[in-house]
């Protein structure tokens, strides 16, 4: 069987004008991979919204998923917290596997 | 007066009102209706694109008006200014916080770029073309009002604004495409015009109907799901600040001596508000402030009273200003 | 015979069905050509709005007449009467269980307004306009059949509507803007018109054309993945169902006495069969009957003939009724 | 280190027209916090499909994402298992974590 | 309580011209369910990338995800390999649960 | 050479390029500008359907021209043999391994349709209307370049190729919409044309602008995240291959004895490169070879050079070989 290898996938959903500042903390935080994936709407502690009731950038959110090795979790959200606490979204961490385990 | 209701009646009468007032409708009987997201995208582009490229030919074709230097510097002082009013009224209107209170204020500072292009169609409709140079006006207010509220918020507001906001603010797409798109104006003139009239000039109208519709939709949806935020001071300010907006653009508007229809204009500048560019500034500066004040404020109450019954009574002043 | 040959292949050489056809073979050839959703979402927006607003201004423009009241009647009749009909013939023809036939039936109780735009086109092509209000019965059709398929499932059918379901169904989006834009040039009339006629009427055949070619982009796809469910019965279904449709659509406009083009768009609308909001409908109350069925009918065999066969039978027996 | 809670992630893929009854039957059940995403296309029990062969929302799906505490499991699958059981589409219950649990 | 099953959620980034040839080698693999989300940009080994820096289809990226009974996924990731391996993107597998395992 | 500055400059103030380059400063700039992939996606679908049915009504109006065939065969021939020509030329200036070599000589072989479309533009605002069949060249020439990229890749090159791929390429969307359309421009003809003027030619000009300017934001991204990768060999690559591309497409188009607008089209093919049909093929079948080269060539490079330099250039020479 091909070897996978242990893996930890973080969920970051967080507001549209905040992506490139986290995804500039996450490369600072050595993480280099990472996929930022369209959210239509969604329902938290600050409300309900969605993409449609939109006018421009402002409201809308998107999530960033990235694999990263399980000893890079603690700095990576160590550099992100500052920007994830301040703001409305959700930050979740899950077990995974991958090939490869080279490239991450 | 009489004319002001004629004014306001034959407004309300355009297919342009009726199609917001349609969106609003849908929204809140809550219909399904919705203009997909690349749709809405792809109109405001080419309104912009359209009303800065209209703008630069005009002034190609007049020359170079002195009064071009003295309204921008007037714009960005009522930008800068207003948010000091909108915040003292509201402080009198309502029990906003420190925090609430100026992001809604920097809002009102800032402009509507949409109720700018509606003032156009008005003033076109009655006969008066504003001076070209608005659109630069228009594009100049975007961002000083941002400065004030973060000044109003206190003296850790500076702290707040790194370079990437500063770039972000100021080279965010509608600017860009409203200068742009001037300078392209500007620098083509009438034969640049005769190229892309039929696509820029011949269906704006009515691509402006359809856009109206989607505004109506989202101002309907904000309405809805924020009716219970709307107490009576908050609704007394987003329908007063407007007026009390508009008569400082109007006093800026005659001391420089524009025409009617750069005076309509500029007071369609100053009492209209920012939803888009100012809204993206507070959730990364101001994070802490909520987006369903200034959101239902700005979109759900001043946009709709603006373009409903703000337009007329705003032309109606303009005409009497300059007694025409 | 001949006069509907001739009509057939005018009909057949125009570049909107040729676009059709075009999609239709794009798709079978399994090209990955495809129009984004978004855009397809904003054609058919647009072309809701221009008919819409078409239909309120001829209204608006010859006055109200008579007849509107009794064609929306026969429209909603011919709605909630034709899943009956449909329902007989496909246990005549086909196999279906009950629940798969009641919805098939439903659909064909109600309209395309695809079918309907393309109608409009050709009755204008050959010279005939239809009564303005005929927008506004298109509206009317869209619901009652689906209350005749709930039925024809059973008792338990009436379990399946709630509230939500309800006024999912009677705002869906498509009946909002078609009936908003109606009201709007109701209310506007030919100025309102004259405003944004560069917008809806004169580049509305071409986007006519860009949206039919994705409409068969669409049914080819259809077609392509679900040909093994074309049995012999389902075909003969869904070319004879649209034929007797349009007989009882061509009877009820003989009794009215509508002109040769409201005879042919009534006929149109009884012929034509739901892909938008019966499907959805479907999917809610009835979601174990199986969609493949009912879209492959409606979108892959019954939408293709009305629009290259279906149009050009229909024109001529209309102007047969009229004597014309 | 931050510290980490346990928490449910649910997943439903579900129909377009389903959506806002989905929705609705998780806020009856106690949960407020959900993300809904857009689906290109999909294959199952019922077939494939693709977004761009959709006219209209009838045939479309999306999915809808929760993250909850895990004793909140049981009661949101009972009230939307009958919307689930009756409808195409799949449900999957994944074990992940996130900061700052009282949100949730 | 509604019983659970074990399964396994398998998530492919891939580019989008690959596609078809991964369903395929999916249904090769006899996997009938999948669903397609979309990738708005990204960032790995090969650089960084957006959805509004395309022209056509050629850059663009989707995201396949697949949930597999646990003996599934041996044969589904040899059957897919070849084809992830000579292509950008990544592949990665966690564990979930799903109501009604006869489905999968 | 006066004459050439005069067109170059009356080129570059142009709306078209002004707001291509727009597009790019924005970019270069890091302004958030960006225009919805579904919109940018509807613009070139709107001008491939133009460009092809008005080239299909062209042919439907003129006859069927012997030259028709000739020019075929002659541009399957440059685009076959193109990519040797780049080939040898990028080993000399630059240091590219085999694979990428071949990979970025594929594209420069094949063709890209909007700097054919700017051409067009160009030649018509000149005075010179090319022959309608020309759209049919654009099309053959796509794919020709694959082949000899995967040829030159070596023998290895054809196990790349499935049918999967073969029909992927051949019925990319691009070139079905340009054949279908001009398929339906020559069925219908004049009259077809007549019937959607006013959507696909009165407003292709502003279209076209918008949609440069997308390019340019493109452009000016490709620009900005791979400028380390522009080396001097491989800039020098970018400017001067477009340059010999239209010397081989000249030489042709004399020996064919194509009209002005006819020979700067086929220079402009000769020069353009792909960066639609290629890099997808590409991405597939030579998955090894890296995007930022060869979408940083065509795309950041050669495309901007062709659009502000190369276009009043070969319209230059194009009326030189004619003596016009
Ligand atoms: N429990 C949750 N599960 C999934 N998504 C959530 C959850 N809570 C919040 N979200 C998402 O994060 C956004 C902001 O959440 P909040 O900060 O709670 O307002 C919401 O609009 C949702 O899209
Ligand atoms: N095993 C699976 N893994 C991922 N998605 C699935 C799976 N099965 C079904 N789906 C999704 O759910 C939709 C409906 O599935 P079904 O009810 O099986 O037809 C499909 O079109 C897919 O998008
Ligand atoms: N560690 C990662 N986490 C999440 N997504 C990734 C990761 N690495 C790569 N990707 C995605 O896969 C794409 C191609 O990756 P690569 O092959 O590394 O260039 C990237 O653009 C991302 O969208
Ligand atoms: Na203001
Ligand atoms: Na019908
Ligand atoms: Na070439």
């Amino acid at each position: 069987m091909l070897e996978m290898h242990d893996a930890k996938r973080v969920a970051f959903i967080i507001e549209t004008p905040m992506q490139n500042r986290l995804t500039g903390a996450l490369e600072e935080a050595g993480v280099t991979g990472y996929t930022i994936l369209p959210v239509l709407g969604g329902s938290g502690a600050s409300g309900r919204w969605s993409r449609e009731g939109q006018v421009g950038r402002a409201g809308g959110m998107v999530q960033v998923i990235c694999i990263i090795r399980p000893e890079r979790l603690e700095p990576l959200l160590e550099h992100t917290f500052k920007l994830v606490e301040r703001h409305i979204g959700v930050v979740s961490v899950a077990d995974c596997q991958v090939l490869r385990a080279e490239r991450f | 007066m009489a004319g002001f209701f004629d004014l306001a009646l034959a407004n309300l009468g355009s297919p342009l009102i009726l199609s917001f007032i349609l969106g609003v409708a849908a929204a809140l009987a809550r219909s399904e209706l919705s203009i997909p997201e690349a749709t809405a995208k792809a109109m405001s582009i080419y309104l912009l694109f359209a009303i800065g490229f209209k703008g630069g030919v005009s002034v190609a074709d007049h020359g170079f008006d002195p009064a071009l230097a003295k309204t921008l510097f007037a714009g960005i002082v009522l930008s800068a200014g207003l948010p000091f009013v909108a915040y003292a009224l509201l402080n009198v209107l309502t029990g906003l916080d420190r925090t609430n209170a100026a992001a809604v204020a920097g809002h009102y500072g800032s402009i509507s770029i949409v109720t700018f292009v509606a003032g156009t169609s008005v003033a076109e409709a009655n006969g008066f073309i504003a001076e070209g140079f608005m659109v630069a006006v228009a594009a100049a207010m975007e961002a000083p009002a941002i400065l004030s509220a973060l000044w109003l918020i206190g003296r850790s507001g500076s702290n707040r604004m790194d370079g990437t906001l500063w770039r972000e603010i100021l080279l965010n797409g509608s600017i860009v495409l409203l200068v742009g798109a001037f300078m392209i104006g500007l620098l083509t003139g009438k034969d640049g015009l005769a190229e892309i009239e039929a696509f820029i000039v011949t269906p704006f109208k009515g691509v402006l109907c359809i856009f109206l519709l989607d505004m109506g939709l989202v101002a309907g949806r904000g309405i809805r799901e924020n009716r219970d935020m709307i107490r009576p001071g908050l609704f007394a300010f987003g329908i007063l600040m407007p007026v009390i907006g508009s008569c400082f653009g109007a006093a800026a508007a005659a001391l420089i001596g524009l025409s009617v229809g750069g005076t309509l204009l500029l007071m369609v500048l100053s009492a209209s508000a920012s939803y888009i560019a100012v809204p993206a500034a507070m959730r990364v500066a101001v994070p802490e402030a909520d987006p369903g004040i200034y959101l239902t404020l700005s979109l759900g109450i001043t946009f709709p009273f603006n373009l409903t019954i703000g337009l007329p009574l705003y032309l109606g002043v303009a005409r009497m200003i300059s007694g025409v």
